[in-house]
């Protein structure tokens, strides 16, 4: 009979279930974060449902007279732009472009930063020192300047700064990884995994990948944030995608219209909170995870 | 020494690279330079000789050569609009961003420190339920978002600072460091450094907590613990030595990042900076400069990732000084 | 006995999620003022978390929940912390494991050992100094090296170091914690001469914490076998190793493998120590124990069965019929 | 009676970090972690490699399980050379010699259940699926961790120590092996469980007639399961030869000190100053001639002139001494 | 000839390139559906206005069955498409700036739409009519000012008839100034321009101790060089650094500045009179040397490719004597005293000969030659300038016409609601370039009243549609006609300008009163959305499922801008 206690069955939940509760109950901040997520995410789904107005009409008031500068009211939320745009209408749209501009991003950024550092840190040799090398000048090159450059070498547009924005950040997350595959590698279960005949590759996917998920899935949150802060900046700059209803062009047109002086905080608060709620969702996603991350912390 | 040999020639290379990608991403991407100068009275000729007057006739490869001698020289080239060489140009404007970089992360860091340090303890209280999301927040605000709203209330609003620019209108100085000494342009600096500082201030002070935090459950503290070292001891000379590495570290790699980053910030306060240089060469199609600018702010970022390591290795005698028997 | 220290029923409760987790419970055992006692058990037995608490450094989540240990009269577990602060290595001091990372690593040695000398002992630096060298001397280290950096040193040589920053204040009790367990055996027999040597030379008392019968039996004095957060029995250590009145010291005994006898099975002790979440009531080692009976289902007490040699087991009485038993293997499996 | 698995002049050199002289003068020092090791195993018997941390021995098991490429030398299994086969190839070796940890807490994937750990290496192997579960349960059976079912849907994190070793042994025996690497496979171990798992391992090697490689640093243990031992220090096989004799009668100096060196469980020990002087030396800079010979209190001229090589002493013993 | 036969000359013409609707079609039939329109224009982080503009224009368009869509480019790519691509787009977003030698209306009539211009120059919509050709070429030689008035009505009217472009608005330009610094009368408002003006500049007086006039500029000042202007900042300095022959007044007609007077002997003969005791900043005097060689120098091999195109109606330049400088044209110029005597800067020959000695043997010209601190003879001097910054100059105490501040400082702001706060600090105090919410200005100056004072005026320059002429539809006259009647003007200048602006229907600005037919926006053909369509109906196009249709028999042959 072996030894009773380390055998002893905990409750009859099952695993996941368990896992989840708990989850919720010592990761408040993650919570938050996923809370704001699915927040956001719906609003994107059901966007056309809850927007007002066509977020791109110009409004009139009568013949010839653009609906500038409304207030807010019932039929306005949060009134209109000095183009005549109904503000509320493009706030909900606008979360669809974050979520798409943010979820593109940060999932080219897992998926290259994850395979190159899994590739890196497992294979070693001259593929290391090549996806290093790759990573290292990429480092060298100044984020948001890149981006800019880019966008305005090419035609502006979500395309190409989600590129860009991949492009720069995946040296990061492959860093990351990589140096956790290094430690590993060196775990005796994928030794032993090498010594019962598996392939390189399955040890890569199978074995050691699942374990560098959550800590992909943490740079993709934190990337996620990045790739939207960029949008913005972007837009503010003039770089943006001028074809899109993002946030970022929210604050530039309203900050172009001096929103600011005229004291319309309705059309230039909004965006920025989504922008910071978004970003900060990600954040507090990944720090729900730091206790997952470094164990060493938790008491 | 073989370290240091080591990473200046690692360096060197990731300069020679993105040297190399910024050149051909100047000469491969679409767009014509000579747009600059439509007019009414533009030609065919005259675009031709423009073209011949900046080299851009020449095949690529010629190009390429003799744009690696001139970097080589420290010659970036002349302005497409100025006129004036690109690097005149630049050095005009590195000392005001220079000055808001390390202001601003001097302050950041000055106070990312402490707090985070003060955080580390304060783990598990209602400070620590404020601090972090607060932290957080200010990480996740779009910096000229930030920028304009403190810009609204302190300098339009309450008039305390001044709207934009680096000096009064028309101040003389004596001299450049004269000049980023006075009072006036201290003054003009104040804003822009604390926005900046405001958006920076969030990862040394995360940045802090987490090292303290893991420092804290170090043998070695317990170790002084039991030593019956006073808390200040415990605190100052061994956890905040141990902990300051990475934050170190960190403000190396964040002067170099800044020195790009900023930006918007510079855009926001009007203030005369290499982002803003990048900026209005980039909209302006003005290459040469905005290759110029650009390289500028990668060799700075490659320099401080430079630094960055080094200072890390120096700080750290488990590196920097090699294990004898 | 004059004891050094005195510990009784001792406690220490760790706040986990699911309730408190007994990692000691109960402990007793007395420290005379000279000599080596050994605190001997498996991992997870209590005996690293009765070190720590005896210095005052659990973790957070752990606290003591009962008992004293009275250490030259006055009790550590109710002493404020100012009072205890000022017997910490002045009286008490601590020789940790040498795989821990307990040397600052950013600090030379001679740096970590001007702390101690001049911030809690009150030495000039040029004492400091002076005193340093000895000390190095004293583990065997060349003075020259207190210039080096912890990193620059090999592990056992870094063990020597930790040895002499625990002699600086000449302290009345050294409390060592698995000092030697990640050493290979040359070392560890030289760091084990160095304690021992020190030991004799400055009549001090010492406290090895180990889970090697055989350190205990090459080092020690007196030996404290501890079960799941409990001692089961204790005293002198040829008393306690040549005739073992508990099962599970009869058990350790022959479940090692002996350099310098021949052939046969090792016995093992079949099973696991029980969780110290919920632990059952009765005696600790009743389900691995071949000789259980139902009155183990009682609390047996730590009582003296032998003059100096205490025992917490009903059928102590019996031991000498039943160490021939514990010796084979059939004994134990089942 | 044939080896079946041997140890052809086994070399490992690590390139070492260079300092900015060694640059200049174009050098590029190795450190020798494994520095000419012949050995060999015969179906049914076990050798213990025993030394101190860095002598090599883990690297000399590594390099017999092919888990590195020897510099030079070669490892002979059932008489084929399998030091150059890669990929594909290597399969068949592997499923014949296997490893069991030192640490079992971290030598099953924690995200897979004991059966998934289990049958992994069948999978790889091409054992078809229809008889892995009865592979599974006879290795557990050989293990002694019956009934399997109360084991086989757990996580890694679900088990004790003893129990987790168990599972790893059944791991390496579920291929079938004709031999088998152990390396410290109980150092991580609770002393109370460590007989049992040691139990395990001989049963299995007498039942199955493996050739078995333990690698310790603890000379009592090995004593316990080979007959035969080899020393290492500083990547050299220094003795080797029945256990019992040459714990009896050490004929190199460094036996003679680890064997004193040894706690054994017994009072009244000789606690006489060790025959051994000052610590490892660095690699990099080994004396000239023999490498024990700065801290052996035997050396006399002739052992910095010269390295001696290991020669026969007695029947079936050798030594790398020119006093043995 | 007169006016209406030309008209009809030119309509004729016109039409007759384009696609004639085949009229024994029967009512109802149509042709293919028009292919999807790209409208494109710059983004609107860029140009706010112009991209509002478009926007509204497309959901009018759409109206008339068109798919419009918006298609927001870059500055550059826009102008690569426009201008090196000129059969692939559709129509273009475009304008034209004003600048004080526009105030002369030939660079509009000539530059724009002469068939000259069609392959490289500026009439990249490709305008082919030889009528219209004729009148451009007769007005640029018709000296006396009543016929040659008449002819640039005409030459409107023809335009008007053509629509080769859909005119929006001319912008009102919106300026204000700090009258506690400045004597409010001491303002000068140019016709066309406002008060950011040169005459402005030397005539605003300080009220109080601060004597610096402090105006903002969006853009960095470029480059300061008498041969070389990089973008409008640069010539509101080099403007004041550098005195020229004369200079367009305050009533928009050039008067004579440097030159004390201005006779015209005969049609292509000009001798300019110097004014005495001129000096350049370095206290040179200025000599008739000088000035001919200011005028040789842009003329020489490509050295100033930006100048070049002024002084090639020039013959010849002499010095006649000390104080005369006499101009022999090639042929009879209306505009060379507002284009070319109103816009050649007068530079010192010591100073530049050398320099255009050197640049000859290498591949620069004298644009990238940068004086470290230039010398002109202006009303202002050189201080200093940094990038981004601010450009100062100072009051020059020796000049005759000597400003009334102590110096001009240009501060370069980009940030709008920063501009503004910076004006309401006092940090600047004349508000010169503001492309912001006109309202806030007017809110502040009103209450403010004693401290801010607002001055608008009619732009010379004008906001526009570009059509592709070479591409079907836009090659037929009717169509464009239709489009541009479908533009309200009203509604451009009041929810895309904020009200900043006037309707606009003619390249020549009302702000040049001489010159401007002011009946001309009542005249669109068409005149609005309905009109519009009765127009497309009238010349055969269908309405077919909500989509508009070609002519009966007429294909859609042009493949869609991509």
């Amino acid at each position: 009979m072996p030894g009773a206690s380390a055998v002893a069955r905990r409750p009859v939940l099952p695993g996941f279930v368990r896992a989840t509760l708990g989850f919720l109950r010592r990761q408040p901040f993650a919570v938050a974060g996923l809370a704001i997520y699915l927040l956001f995410i719906v609003t994107a789904i059901f966007a056309d449902q809850i927007a007002t107005h066509d977020p791109r009409e110009i409004l009139f008031r009568g013949a010839y007279r653009v609906a500038r500068y409304l207030p807010p009211s019932t039929t306005h939320y949060l009134g209109t732009t000095a183009g005549g745009r109904d503000v509320f209408s493009q706030l909900v749209h606008g979360s669809r472009s974050a979520l798409q501009v943010g979820v593109t991003a940060a999932f080219f950024v897992v998926v290259i930063g994850t395979l190159l550092g899994l590739l890196s840190g497992y294979l070693g040799g001259w593929v290391d020192r090549v996806i290093m090398r790759i990573a290292d000048i990429i480092l060298g090159l100044p984020f948001l300047p890149f981006v800019l450059v880019i966008s305005a070498l090419t035609r502006p547009g979500t395309t190409t700064l989600v590129a860009s924005v991949a492009l720069m950040l995946w040296p990061n997350t492959a860093r990351v990884i990589r140096s956790q595959v290094l430690s590993l590698r060196e775990r005796g279960w994928v030794e032993a995994a090498r010594v019962t005949g598996c392939s390189t590759w399955r040890i890569i996917f199978v074995h050691i990948a699942p374990q560098v998920a959550p800590l992909a899935a943490l740079y993709g949150s934190i990337a996620v944030g990045w790739a939207i802060l960029t949008e913005a900046s972007a837009s503010f700059l003039g770089f943006g995608d001028p074809a899109a209803i993002s946030w970022g062009l929210m604050l530039q047109d309203a900050f172009a219209n001096q929103a600011l002086s005229r004291g319309v905080w309705s059309w230039f608060v909004p965006p920025g909170l989504c922008i910071v709620a978004l970003v900060l969702a990600g954040f507090l996603v990944s720090r729900g995870s730091e206790k997952l991350l470094f164990p060493k912390l938790g008491d | 020494m073989k370290r240091f040999g080591a990473r200046v020639a690692h360096a060197g290379f990731v300069l020679w690279a993105v040297a190399t990608l910024t050149f051909l991403l100047f000469r491969l991407m679409p767009g014509d330079p000579t747009l600059n100068f439509l007019s009414d009275s533009f030609s065919e000729e005259m675009r031709a000789d423009l073209l011949q007057s900046f080299g851009l006739d020449k095949p690529l490869p010629e190009q390429y050569l003799i744009y690696l001698g001139s970097l080589l020289r420290g010659d970036l080239g002349v302005s497409f609009l100025q006129k004036r060489p690109v690097l005149d140009i630049l050095l005009a404007a590195l000392p005001n961003t220079a000055a808001l970089t390390v202001t601003a992360l001097v302050i950041a860091y000055a106070f990312g420190i402490v707090a985070g340090a003060f955080l580390a303890f304060a783990r598990g209280t209602v400070t620590e339920g404020i601090a972090i999301p607060a932290a957080l927040i200010t990480r996740a605000a779009p910096e000229f978002w930030l920028g304009m709203l403190l810009l609204s209330w302190l300098s339009f609003a309450w008039g305390i600072f001044p709207s934009g620019g680096a000096n009064v209108a028309g101040s003389e100085f004596t001299s450049e460091w004269a000049r980023l000494t006075s009072v006036d342009f201290l003054w003009h600096l104040v804003l822009p450094a604390l926005t900046l500082a405001l958006y920076l201030q969030g990862l040394p002070l995360l940045l802090m907590r987490a090292t303290m935090l893991e420092v804290l459950n170090d043998e070695f503290i317990v170790m002084a613990r039991m030593k019956g070292l006073s808390r200040w001891a415990i605190v100052m000379r061994h956890a905040a030595r141990n902990a300051l590495l990475p934050v170190a570290t960190a403000f190396a790699l964040g002067l170099g990042s800044s020195f790009g980053g900023n930006v918007v910030i510079e855009t926001v306060f009007s203030w005369p900076g290499l982002g803003r240089v990048l900026v209005s060469a980039v909209q302006g199609a003005d290459y040469p400069l905005a290759q110029g600018a650009f390289i500028m702010i990668a060799a700075v970022l490659v320099l401080m990732n430079m630094v960055a390591d080094l200072l890390y290795a120096w700080l750290d005698p488990r590196v920097s000084v090699g294990a004898r028997r | 006995m004059d004891a050094l220290l005195d510990v009784r029923d001792l406690a220490v409760h760790y706040r986990t999620a699911a309730g408190p987790v007994r990692a000691v419970d109960g402990a007793s055992f007395t420290v005379p003022a000279a000599g080596i006692v050994g605190l001997v058990g498996e991992s997870g037995c209590g005996k690293s978390t009765l070190g720590r608490a005896l210095m005052g450094v659990l973790p957070r989540a752990a606290s003591i929940a009962a008992g004293s240990a009275v250490f030259e009269g006055r009790d550590l577990v109710t002493l404020a912390p100012a009072e205890r602060r000022k017997l910490l290595w002045r009286r008490l001091a601590f020789v940790p494991q040498t795989a821990m990372n307990a040397l600052d690593p950013v600090q030379r040695l001679s740096a970590q050992m001007q702390e101690v000398l001049v911030e809690r002992g009150g030495l000039s630096r040029a004492a400091a100094g002076t005193r340093a060298a000895a000390l190095f001397a004293m583990v065997g280290l060349e003075a020259g090296r207190l210039r080096d950096w912890p990193h620059q040193f090999s592990g056992g040589m870094r063990q020597r170091a930790s040895i002499a920053l625990a002699l600086a204040l000449n302290p009345a009790l050294l409390i060592a914690d698995e000092p030697v367990t990640a050493l290979d055996v040359i070392v560890q027999r030289q760091i084990l001469d160095v304690m021992r040597d020190l030991q004799a030379r400055l009549g001090l008392a010492m406290i090895l914490v180990t889970h090697d019968v055989a350190v205990v039996a090459y080092a020690c004095d007196r030996v404290v076998v501890m079960y799941a957060g409990r001692v089961v029995e204790s005293g002198p250590v040829r008393a306690v190793l040549e005739a073992p009145l508990h099962p599970y010291t009869m058990g350790l005994m022959n479940a090692f493998p002996d350099l310098e006898r021949a052939g046969g099975e090792l016995v093992p002790i079949e099973g696991a120590p029980p969780s110290l979440l919920n632990p059952p009531g009765g005696c600790r080692f009743a389900a691995r124990c071949p000789f259980a009976e139902a009155r183990c289902a009682q609390d047996p007490a730590l009582v003296e069965h032998a003059p100096d040699h205490q025992v917490a087991c009903w059928r102590a009485p019996e031991a000498p019929a039943l160490r021939p038993l514990a010796s084979e293997a059939a004994t134990w499996a089942r | 009676m044939g080896a079946l698995i041997a140890a052809n002049d086994l070399v490992k050199a690590f390139p070492a970090s260079r300092s900015l002289r060694d640059m200049m003068r174009g050098q590029r020092p190795v450190l020798r972690a494994v520095n000419g090791v012949s050995l060999e195993v015969a179906a049914g018997r076990a050798l213990g490699i025993v030394g101190e941390s860095g002598c090599g021995k883990t690297t000399t098991a590594r390099l017999l399980l092919r888990l590195e490429e020897a510099t030079s030398g070669s490892v002979l299994f059932e008489g084929q050379n399998v030091s150059a086969l890669r990929g594909a190839a290597l399969l068949p070796f592997r499923s014949r010699v296997q490893l069991v940890f030192q640490n079992p807490f971290d030598a099953l994937n924690p995200r897979f259940t004991i059966r998934r750990s289990l049958a992994e290496p069948l999978r790889n192997f091409g054992v078809p699926p229809d008889q892995q579960e009865a592979r599974i349960r006879e290795a557990m059976g050989r293990v002694r961790l019956d009934p399997p079912e109360a084991y086989l849907d757990r996580h890694p994190h679900e088990l004790s120590g003893g129990q987790l070793q168990r599972v790893v042994l059944a791991r390496a025996l579920v291929t079938h092996p004709r031999a088998i690497i152990a390396d410290e496979p109980v150092s991580m171990l609770d002393v109370s469980v460590r007989a049992g798992v040691l139990n395990v391992l001989r049963r299995a090697r007498d039942e199955l007639q493996l050739a078995a490689i333990y690698i310790s640093h603890d000379l009592a243990l090995i004593r316990y399961v080979c007959e035969a031992v080899a020393v290492m220090y500083l990547g050299r096989i220094v003795e080797s030869g029945p256990t019992a004799e040459v714990i009896a009668a050490p004929a190199h100096p460094y036996t003679r000190a680890l064997v004193a060196a040894v706690p054994v469980p017994r009072v009244d020990q000789d606690r006489g100053d060790l025959p051994i002087r000052g610590g490892l030396p660095d690699q990099l800079n080994q004396p000239s001639g023999c490498a024990f010979r700065d801290r052996c209190p035997l050396a006399f001229a002739r052992c910095a002139e010269e390295a001696p090589p290991l020669r026969a002493i007695a029947p079936g013993r050798h030594a790398a001494c020119h006093l043995a | 000839m007169n006016r209406r036969s030309i008209l009809l000359a030119a309509s004729a013409l016109a039409g007759f390139k384009g696609l004639a609707p085949a009229p024994s079609q029967a009512q109802g039939a149509a042709g293919d559906p028009i292919r999807p329109l790209v409208l494109i224009t710059r983004p609107q982080a860029a140009a706010p206005a112009a991209y509002q503009a478009a926007e509204l224009i497309a959901q009018e368009w759409r109206k008339l069955g068109l798919q419009v869509e918006l298609r927001p480019l870059p500055n550059q790519q826009m102008s690569q498409v426009v201008w090196y691509d000129r059969q692939r787009w559709d129509f273009t977003m475009w304008q034209m700036v004003g600048r004080p030698e526009r105030g002369d209306p030939d660079e509009m009539v000539y530059n724009l739409l002469h068939s000259a211009n069609i392959a490289t120059g500026y009439n990249f919509v490709g305008y082919n009519n030889p009528a219209y050709d004729r009148l451009a070429e007769a007005q640029r030689s018709e000296l006396d000012q009543a016929r040659r008035q008449q002819i640039v009505r005409q030459v409107q009217e023809v335009v008007n008839q053509d629509q080769p472009y859909a005119f929006l608005v001319h912008p009102v330009n919106l300026h204000a100034f700090n009258k506690q610094v400045f004597v409010e009368a001491s303002a000068v408002k140019q016709a066309g321009l406002g008060i950011r003006n040169f005459w402005n500049w030397i005539s605003l007086t300080p009220a109080g101790a601060q004597r610096d006039i402090i105006v903002n500029s969006t853009e960095p000042v470029k480059a300061t060089n008498p041969f070389y202007v990089s973008g409008a900042p640069d010539s509101w300095v080099t403007d004041l650094i550098w005195d020229r022959l004369m200079r367009v007044g305050p009533d928009g007609l050039p008067q004579p500045w440097a030159a004390e007077r201005v006779v015209q002997p005969d049609a292509t003969t000009i001798d300019c009179v110097l004014r005495d005791g001129m000096a350049f900043h370095n206290g040179d005097p200025v000599t008739p040397e000088d000035v001919v060689f200011s005028f040789e120098a842009p003329g020489v091999g490509n050295e100033s490719p930006m100048y070049r195109p002024f002084v090639q109606n020039i013959a010849s330049v002499t010095a006649t004597d000390a104080k005369t400088v006499r101009f022999k044209l090639k042929r009879p110029d209306a505009a060379f005293r507002i284009a070319v005597l109103a816009k050649l800067n007068i530079v010192q020959k010591k100073i530049w000969a050398p320099v255009l000695a050197e640049y000859q043997g290498r591949p620069e010209n004298l644009e990238s030659y940068v004086e470290a601190r230039p010398i002109g003879s202006g009303p202002y001097r050189f201080v200093r300038s940094r990038v981004n910054e601010e450009v100062v100059l100072e009051a020059n105490p020796n000049h005759w016409a000597k400003p009334k501040a102590d110096r001009w400082i240009m501060r370069i702001m980009t940030n709008t609601e920063a501009t503004l706060g910076a004006f309401r600090r006092g940090e600047i105090n004349v508000l010169a370039d503001y492309f912001g919410d006109p309202d806030l200005v007017k809110e502040m100056a009103a209450q403010n009243p004693r401290l801010i004072a607002v001055r608008e005026e009619v732009d010379i320059g004008f906001q526009f549609v570009g059509m592709n002429l070479r591409r079907a539809p836009f090659s037929d006259a009717a169509f464009r006609r239709a489009l541009s009647a479908a533009v309200n003007r009203e509604m451009m200048a009041g929810a895309a300008w904020n009200g900043q602006a006037v309707p606009a229907n003619s390249m020549v600005s009302p702000a040049l009163k001489a010159w401007h037919d002011a009946g001309i926006v009542g005249r669109v053909p068409g005149g609005n959305l309905d009109g519009a369509k009765r127009l497309l109906q009238e010349a055969g196009y269908r309405v077919v499922g909500g989509r508009l249709h070609y002519p009966a028999g007429v294909r859609e042959t042009t493949t869609p801008f991509q």
